[in-house]
């Protein structure tokens, strides 16, 4: 749907307006993401991150279609209908979230076409529902929750008091953070999905005898709680994956996230000169610090660029083996693949700081090293 | 004014029109586009029966919605596992065939409103707005917690389910299925309207103390209608997810309750064919709009005001004028 | 489980039923006198909620927040009254509904338009932050506190609008009888006009206090318009009483069965399988105390009987 | 004297500390037209709402062909032969004339769970309808919408739904409120003839019509009965033309 295009912001139209004016695209990429209502700076940013690096390749043979999905499932999948029904794409990507992920991307790869995940990593994916298609170019859905369980360990802590919504991934998360702590449970809780109190919560850390807090409750979720726990009085540190500490709500969270201790694979301060270049211009091209999912968002973009560069798209076999090498410059420095296409990478502690007026975050070190995940046995190949 | 069963024939027309049109110009995604019209403008014939016909104004219809969906994805989740439902009392097995997903949806979700009319038609007016929209709640807190069947991610089904004799994953046949389906609601919908039934209940729903008076039970009239309508909203379910192929507790949503009346209202409450026009209105405008700008809830926000406002009787309202009596 | 913190959590609850309050005490209200469903109202939420921080950004004063956000959220009010609202009032449910769906999408993607998709910030004032200690030894934060305290003086202060005032005389003759209060020569249309903006003040003003210990963020108001239906069906739709109980009882259902069921399922069963089941019940326990009070009687708990 | 066949014993009604019944004993015999008139406010509605069942007494008890009903629902009465009309139309609007004489006779069929053939082409019950519409003469507005009706033709489809029911016993609220005088005439000579079919228990205000039908006349004032008589004892009697009569004839 060309119509679409007059949906991105400026800087995007004229990264497409290059390729729309191409002779002919030879690689047709469909993106679904999420651009309206809640939860919809994740999927800007996605987009945004993507689209930069395909304009900063000057490339002119790669055309991006994009849609929003609402965050729907039922919409993702109708668009994923019509990406290989009538735009006839050749990859897709741009899933955020991994309940839209399990409804669209098995049927998108049994159907021969390519996916490259930004953001969701799904276990069902990652081990016997493993394709050759799919590549996930962020996480397994449990590595940052398995990096702070390891995180945990390094900082000496003994008793966590570990929450997060009663929903697939709030499991997962948890799985994962006992997966790799060695300490006891002082409590392990599973709130309402979308709560917004957690008044009841914080007094049963506050009672429980904890010596740290463990808790996965991505967007407004996670902003409610961190400023309910900071007024709380309670004092024991906090552990989180990244998704609570990002940069797109970190601003909102404020001082009530400062010292406080996330993982990721990301961050800003990773010294490398992709990543440098990568956050100066994604600050000068839309005026604002890139966010973790800026940057999976512009990786993604680069996987694909370095596979067009040495296979054609028409040639399964080796577009999927260009894609399986991962020849390109990550913004995280190292990066591959293991042998279910999901990656093998360092995951980093890092900590809130305040920078001038802005919130961010410092890396203190690598949490978990080389890290895979726990699902790549699972996956026959 | 156009004669309201001309403009029928004319939705019909284009209902078979637009695909065959779609098909030759090799465009697959608008036949899509065109079930997930007709699947919705099942859902909504079966609220236009409680609602146009009944007067129930429900705001839980997404629970049958969805309970059609997950019979259709568990029983083909454990075909697909080759895991059986449950081995006691009986073996039960799963199932890929449609006709009886189908009629698993149909029964569940006709107990289903069986109990939860039983329960709201204790109350009317706002309440009963209220309470059904309590039932489409818990319903929807109980699928994102039922991990057995994938909680919030839903369940994924990688083909879809199969029709004696038909392809059903090449759109056009899929299609052709679905619009078979409305249409045999649509002719069960214009008789039961007709019926002895659909009188004693649009009397019900216009003066219950009459219908009193007359030695009829007005609630039992409406619970009947709640329940058949459950049903077919139900159907509607079942073919949703697997035109999807997938299924996940969005269906029990109440912004999927909310836009199945809203399928309703914009065609126009209570005429037969209003739930067809609004569904497929519906879905072009989300299709064109979503297009235009990031920020298209704002122009379908305002759209939809009108169409309130100073759209008396929804779309059909305005082409044809005032329902002509059944004569 | 202490003494301690079972008082906490019923204090909990009850703090959270106070807020809920500050919610379904307009839309009540907007019922009892106009008979209009507004499922807008949680957008009225949202833009106090959004005016508060807008304003607490850019001059740094919570209490200025708090007036900005009562004064954007009447002034919506009155404007969505004047040009959408009024125009409802002598249509039937169904197209209410349908309306305020529509002012819903209007509202939060213009919202949307203007802020950006990310939450923004709004803090909790130096003077109200941190925790106190209350006999018993209960460690509690201060400005949930302060909430309790201004969620009570809003009820007390609206009881006395209702009961002792010019104003509180039109709304109850308006909620009894429409023809008399025309009869007494009383501008029906300005106070139509006046209730509603009265409305949505107390909504702005539970965004932005909320706000200061949660997320401001598009969407935020739908949840809360649901938990507020579900206050006003059980109390009784149209009573400022029943609003009020209605409140505490789904605050206090909510937080305790958050907390108590999944460790009453401990008891029987093994834990990991307790958690899971307690908080699914848990998570679905008001629309089943909901359901059981219509059950039991089918206009709430204070609502008029049919 | 032949038993009655719809009787009140001493029913009383109270709404908080009014009494809106006071010991009411009134009774409708085969063959009679037995009117009950009353200022406004005596507590007629009351009183029909507690025989016809969308009332419960506080006490007392309603007998209907001998049998004690106090316990039953409107819907029963109406089966067991109760046929009311409303002082108020209560009609659906929006379907013809017919549909709505259709729905009493429907009722009497007690066969409204079918779902697929038309009601109209259902010939034993349009032959219901269609001879009751004549009856009260709206043999020629059968396929208007009810709310074209004149207020008066209203009254009419009223008593034409009723006499679908072919009940035991009429119970008429009020049935000439709102004609003309040319209608009420009309209407007049109509129950007229409907006693030889059953009994009418007759609440009217319009006093020509009364005492033009009225086999019996019960006054009500207050809740209670102040008087029962022919319509020459009522014009006679002293108290009746204190309370009530005074003021309107």
């Amino acid at each position: 749907m060309k119509t679409t295009l007059k949906a991105l912001s400026t800087a995007a139209v004229a990264a497409l307006a290059m390729t729309a004016g191409a002779a002919q695209a030879e690689v047709k990429v469909g993106m679904i993401t999420t651009l309206s209502g809640g939860g919809a700076g994740l999927g800007i940013d996605v987009r945004d991150g993507f689209m930069l690096a395909i304009k900063q390749s000057g490339r002119t043979d790669i055309e991006v279609v994009i849609e929003d999905d609402q965050r729907k499932p039922d919409v993702a999948v109708q668009l994923a209908d019509k990406m290989v029904q009538s735009e006839k794409v050749d990859v897709m990507t741009g899933i955020i979230w991994s309940n839209l992920a399990m409804a669209v991307v098995p049927s998108v790869t049994a159907q021969g076409k390519f996916y490259l995940s930004p953001n969701a990593g799904p276990s069902a994916l990652a081990g016997r529902g493993c394709h050759e298609n799919y590549f996930n170019v962020a996480w397994q859905n449990d590595n940052l929750h398995e990096a702070a369980g390891a995180y945990a360990n390094s900082a000496g802590y003994g008793k966590s008091f570990i929450l997060a919504p009663n929903y697939p991934a709030g499991k997962d998360a948890l799985t994962g953070y006992k997966r790799f702590f060695e300490g006891d449970l002082a409590g392990e809780l599973y709130t309402k999905l979308g709560q917004t109190d957690y008044a009841a919560e914080i007094a049963q850390i506050r009672a429980s005898g904890a010596d740290s807090v463990f808790f996965f409750l991505p967007g407004g979720m996670g902003i409610a709680f961190l400023k309910q726990y900071a007024d709380s009085g309670v004092d024991l540190p906090v552990v989180g994956p990244a998704f609570s500490f990002d940069q797109g709500i970190l601003q909102a969270v404020g001082g009530a996230a400062l010292g406080v201790v996330n993982t990721s694979q990301w961050n800003k301060d990773i010294d490398n000169a992709t990543n440098a270049a990568f956050v100066d211009s994604f600050q000068a091209e839309y005026g604002r610090l890139p966010s973790l999912y800026a940057s999976q968002g512009f990786d993604t973009a680069n996987l694909l660029i370095s596979a067009v560069e040495k296979a054609d798209v028409s040639d399964a076999d080796a577009f999927r083996a260009a894609l399986k090498a991962a020849e390109f410059d990550s913004t995280r420095g190292d990066f591959a693949f293991g042998d279910n296409h999901h990656p093998i990478q360092n995951i980093y502690a890092r900590e809130v700081i305040q920078e001038g007026d802005v919130f961010t975050n410092k890396i203190l070190g690598v949490a978990l090293e080389n890290h895979s995940d726990a699902y790549a046995g699972d996956c026959k190949m | 004014m156009i004669r309201e069963t001309h403009l029928n024939l004319g939705i019909i027309a284009l209902l078979i029109a637009i695909p065959a049109w779609a098909l030759m110009a090799d465009e697959p995604f608008i036949i899509t586009l065109m079930t997930r019209a007709v699947v919705f403008a099942l859902a909504a014939v079966g609220l236009n029966i409680a609602l146009g016909l009944g007067g129930l104004v429900s705001l839980g219809h997404a629970v049958f919605f969805g309970i059609g969906g997950y019979a259709m994805g568990i029983l083909a989740h454990h075909a697909q596992t080759y895991t059986p439902l449950t081995e006691w009392p009986f073996l039960l097995e799963g199932t890929k065939s449609m006709p009886v997903i189908w009629l698993t949806a149909i029964v569940a979700s006709t107990f289903a409103a069986l109990v939860i009319g039983i329960l709201s038609l204790r109350t009317a007016g706002v309440y009963f707005i209220m309470i059904t929209l309590a039932f489409g709640q818990m319903f929807f807190f109980f699928a994102i917690s039922w991990s057995a069947y994938g909680g919030e991610d839903g369940l994924s089904i990688y083909v879809r389910n199969g029709f004696p004799g038909l392809n059903t994953l090449v759109p056009v046949q899929y299609f052709g299925l679905c619009l078979v389906i409305l249409l045999a609601a649509l002719f069960l919908n214009a008789r039961l309207a007709k019926s002895p039934f659909g009188l004693a209940l649009n009397a019900a729903r216009q003066t219950p103390a009459r219908v009193e008076t007359v030695g009829l039970d007005p609630t039992r009239l409406k619970l009947v209608a709640f329940v058949i309508s459950g049903a077919i909203t139900g159907l509607a379910g079942a073919l949703f997810a697997d035109l999807n192929r997938f299924v996940s507790p969005t269906m029990f949503s109440w912004q999927l309750s909310g836009e199945i009346m809203i399928f309703v209202i914009i065609g126009g409450v209570g005429r037969l064919f209003g739930p067809v026009v609004g569904a497929l209105v519906f879905v072009a405008l989300e299709h064109l709009l979503g297009g235009l700008s990031e920020y298209w809830h704002i122009y379908l926000g305002i759209l939809l005001l009108l169409i309130v406002l100073f759209g008396r009787g929804g779309i059909i309202g305005m082409l044809c004028g005032r329902e002509r009596l059944h004569d | 489980m202490t003494f301690v913190l079972f008082a906490e959590q019923v204090l909990n609850g009850l703090q959270f039923g106070i807020m809920l309050f500050l919610m379904a005490a307009g839309l009540t209200l907007i019922f009892g006198v106009m008979g209009l469903i507004n499922l807008a109202h949680g957008s009225l939420y949202m833009i106090g909620a959004f005016a508060a921080a807008a304003v607490a950004g850019a001059t740094g004063s919570f209490l200025l927040a708090l007036i900005a956000a009562l004064a954007a959220a009447a002034a919506a009010g009155a404007l969505v009254e004047i040009v959408v609202i009024r125009r409802l009032y002598d249509k039937d449910h169904l197209d209410q509904v349908l309306a305020t769906f529509a002012l819903i999408l209007i509202f939060s993607e213009g919202t949307r338009w203007v802020f950006g998709s990310f939450p923004l910030f709004l803090n909790i004032p130096e003077t109200l932050s941190g925790p106190v200690t209350l006999p018993g030894g209960i460690q509690y934060p201060l400005y949930r506190i302060t909430l309790i305290v201004a969620g009570l003086l809003v009820a007390v202060g609206l009881g006395l609008l209702i009961s002792r005032t010019r104003i509180g005389i039109q709304i109850r003759a308006g909620e009894n009888d429409r023809e008399m209060i025309a009869a007494l020569g009383i501008d029906i249309s300005r106070l139509y006009t006046l209730v509603f903006a009265l409305g949505a003040a107390l909504a702005g003003l539970a965004g932005a206090l909320v706000g200061a210990i949660q997320s401001v963020q598009v969407g935020m108001g739908e949840p809360v318009l649901i938990l507020a239906f579900v206050v006003i069906v059980i109390g009784g739709i149209g009573s400022i009483k029943g609003a009020l109980i209605g409140s505490l009882l789904v605050g206090l259902t909510d937080t305790l069965g958050g907390v108590f069921l999944p460790q009453l399922f401990k008891l029987v069963m093994e834990p990991s399988a307790a958690t899971n089941l307690g908080s699914s019940l848990a998570s679905m326990a008001i629309y089943i105390l909901m359901g059981a009070v219509l059950i039991w009687r089918p206009t709430g708990l204070f609502g008029a009987r049919a | 004297m032949t038993d009655p066949i719809l009787k009140t014993h001493e029913i009383t009604r109270f709404f908080g500390a009014l009494k809106a019944s006071d010991a009411v004993s009134i009774d409708l015999r085969p063959g009679e037209i037995h009117a009950i008139i009353g200022p406004n406010g005596a507590g007629k509605s009351t009183l029909i709402a507690q025989i016809c069942g969308s009332l419960a007494p506080t006490s007392g008890r309603v007998e209907f062909q001998g049998r004690d009903v106090t316990g039953l629902s409107t819907r029963a009465r109406s089966r067991a032969g109760l046929g009311r009309t409303f002082q108020i139309s209560a009609l659906a609007m929006e379907d013809s004339v017919l549909q709505n004489a259709l729905l009493g006779a429907l009722g009497a069929s007690g066969r409204p769970w079918r779902f697929f053939g038309p009601a109209l082409k259902d010939s034993a019950l349009r032959e219901q309808a269609e001879d009751a519409l004549t009856r009260v003469g709206l043999q020629d507005d059968m396929h208007k919408r009810t709310a074209e009706l004149s207020h008066g033709q209203r009254r009419q489809l009223e008593v034409a739904v009723a006499l679908t029911l072919q009940p035991k016993a009429f119970v008429m609220d009020e049935p000439m409120a709102g004609l003309g005088s040319g209608g009420s005439k009309r209407l007049t000579g109509f129950l007229d003839g409907l006693r030889e079919q059953a009994p009418i228990l007759l609440v009217e205000h319009d006093m020509d019509a009364v005492f033009a039908l009225a086999d019996r006349i019960s006054v009500l004032v207050y809740g209670k009965v102040i008087a029962t008589g022919t319509v020459d004892e009522i014009r006679a009697n002293k108290e009746v033309q204190d309370a009530y009569l005074g003021e309107d004839a």
